[in-house]
């Protein structure tokens, strides 16, 4: 009944063509080893739902050298050259989501709620396509739940339930990302006895996660690093 | 873009920001302002998930799990809270930011920002710009009079993508305040000594003014 | 009503859990399943806002803002938690609830469920029925056979208010344990010496059946 | 700048015709203190927002007495048998919302959400007038946001600044409530130094809180009862 895997069985877990929740928020929050085991499986076709594509050669941006990606829902993805050489080139597709609607769209996916309605980008090029309703005269766009296939998020601990705690702003998007996956793996730093974490303390209720990874970085100095030998 | 008007910018917003105001700030011209607030205490909200964000950390004290919006490494105030992406824009789209501090690209005369995208060139990150737009209380627009290449940021019409449909209520540049109303743009400080002809000159929009702020 | 019959179909319900399951449990017959457990263990989510609800306290325990949602003194297993109303319905409404245990006042041969309002009397409760009939992966009906008035709760087409186009997955009675499919109500297992016949009077829809699961 | 006001203040912050969202589910999380505030002020023409209308006499069912409800929204009035009885005389409008609904439109009142789509109450007569849409082959209704015109909430601790922490199932609707209301008014048992709610701890931050006001009662044997004298 544990919920620890090997990383090695993350290529059981992800199927091509799978939509991929991925955490974190430029680097923070990012689950480093999975997203480095998902760079050697040959997936093709995925669909991966971030905030941003990590960074040139960092996070997920590895996965830009892989061609396993089709498409990218996110933020930002202006400060990852790569990305935008491969979206150039037209190996990418790239839908472009305000930060807010994108949290939401997740959290949406999670609750069982369809769709929902947001001044954000009203008015905008990223309205296109995209219902106009009035409400108290003013217009909003509905906006689509989204839901992974696979989550992939990143937590500071979890106890041997899969009851998660996020590092400060390593939080971001992970835990609306354990609620919208199919499948959610967590990868964390540390695993602890259950009832270490207290009922308060508690993010991410382990309801919401299938599986765990122990991290193969450890962070030193505020960054993480590769484990030394 | 000399690092004096820029601080110049901030200052003069700086003034416009009072204790307790809950404070989200842009990237650019907006990170210096919390150097010049005196004794004033605001909140910074980061949209990232933090409220009380507290300066950069001496190296020893990084965590780079603990970084602002513009993904540097930050500490936290006294009586912070921290929150996930989701909540963070409960409390950014819902009117909860009391005021945001945001660069353009241009500004029409009623208030309209586009900050986000450049015509012609790819269009790939928005971020949390949008999200402010349209559920901050009170957009104040630090920027710079004119662009690099010398045109002006504020506008008749917008040529560049709106980012929605919220307005701002200020415009603060290294020449000038102004302020946004129904019935366009109202000059209402003049922060250089470029003569009134001068400042019309560099501005791409009609505006009003009361003679009393006025250069003579 | 007997305890008995309806400890009895606690225990038949309990039968159906997995240890590991999360499960919420309505108010009623529901209720008694924890007793009947044995070794399996379960989570119970209370949409007041806690995953891993435990036992009653001792009365020198209790804190009446730590309760169910019958509103009953509860206590915390070892790895509970504890959520505020929205984020339990994201678990409930969001398909993240394993198996609910409902009561209801009718259901009829597909497993659509009526347990929130009698007709011509006062509507004024609804709770959560509609959220976890909407939500919850597997729902399990845990219902005396007939009504206090005799008439079947297992019907042809429901008389009563629906609770919404969910569909309970299975019935359970005091005589028997139906499941629900497209093409109707199937009876499983019998739980009393009632005949086939006797079943089938009391019982307000057609319902199919093998030979093999019918007392002979 | 102290967010703390005297119960007495709170007649200047209500007017006839206000909505109130007001926490609780049952008697837990329950601002007793202003409500039994509330009771004395003879405002008029009340809709009240919460779960349900406390129990007879108790929490918010003592305002029955008043004649300074006109209409109360909720998930669950039947078991209050005044709450009944006023409904039946036409003294009281009820609007019904099954408990998840509830919850989620005032999240979205305090979100800037307009409206979202839920599966809960499709084709039940609780949907009757809403407008439906399908997702993926599946009915769905559009549910509005609630937003208050003031929030009366209870809370176990605040700091000074507004922070607040939740004893337990006391959580329920007040967190989402405080985002909700022009006005937020907590009602806490405690008020603690800046810095001694964590970070990590502080369930609602405390920009979403206008006021403080001290619990009137104290818990012993696990209930609130009046304090003595």
């Amino acid at each position: 009944m544990s919920k620890v895997i090997k990383r090695s069985e993350l290529s059981n877990l992800i199927n091509d063509g799978d939509t991929l929740l991925v955490g974190g928020f430029g680097l923070s929050g990012t689950p480093f080893t999975l997203i480095d085991e998902l760079a050697t499986l040959g997936k093709k076709d995925l669909t991966v739902v971030s905030n941003n594509l990590g960074e040139k050669d960092k996070g997920l941006g590895i996965l830009l050298h892989t061609g396993c990606l089709k498409k990218a829902v996110g933020s930002y993805f202006t400060s990852n050259r790569d990305a935008v050489n491969e979206w150039s080139k037209g190996n990418l597709e790239i839908e472009l989501v305000p930060q807010g609607t994108l949290a939401e769209r997740i959290r949406c996916g999670g609750a069982g709620i369809a769709g929902f309605y947001t001044k954000t980008a009203a008015g905008t090029k990223l309205a296109e396509g995209k219902e106009e309703k009035e409400f108290d005269g003013e217009t909003y766009i509905l906006e689509r739940a989204i839901k992974g296939d696979v989550s992939l998020i990143k937590a500071l601990k979890a106890d041997t339930k899969g009851n998660l705690v996020y590092d400060y702003t390593g939080r971001n998007f992970n835990h609306v990302m354990a609620t919208a996956g199919k499948t959610v793996i967590a990868e964390v730093d540390e695993i602890v006895e259950v009832g270490e974490l207290s009922p308060y303390e508690i993010v991410t209720p382990h309801v919401y996660v299938d599986y765990l990874v122990m991290n193969n970085y450890v962070k030193i100095g505020g960054r993480y690093v590769v484990a030394g030998e | 873009m000399s690092l004096e008007s820029r601080i110049k910018i901030a200052k003069r917003v700086a003034q416009e920001l009072s204790d307790g105001d809950t404070v989200n700030l842009g990237v650019g011209i907006p990170t210096l302002i919390p150097d010049y607030l005196g004794d004033k205490k605001v909140e910074l909200q980061s949209e990232n998930g933090i409220l009380g964000m507290g300066p950069t950390p001496d190296e020893e004290n990084v965590n780079m799990d603990l970084i602002s919006a513009s993904k540097h490494p930050v500490t936290l105030d006294v009586g912070a809270s921290i929150f996930d992406s989701s909540d963070s824009f409960v409390m950014i789209r819902g009117g909860h930011i009391d005021v945001a501090v945001l660069g353009v690209l241009q500004i029409d005369q009623y208030g309209e920002i586009a900050n986000w995208a450049i015509p012609g060139k790819d269009i790939l990150g928005v971020g949390g710009a949008m999200d402010l737009v349209a559920g901050a209380k009170r957009i104040i627009v630090a920027s710079m009079h004119q662009a690099k290449d010398g045109k002006p940021k504020l506008v008749e019409k917008l040529t560049f993508p709106t980012s929605g449909n919220g307005r701002a209520d200020m415009l603060i540049t290294e020449h000038a305040v102004f302020k946004f109303t129904e019935n366009g743009a109202e000059l209402v400080e003049q922060l250089s000594d470029l003569s009134l002809e001068e400042l019309q000159e560099i501005t791409g929009a009609p505006f009003t003014y009361q003679d009393s702020v006025v250069n003579r």
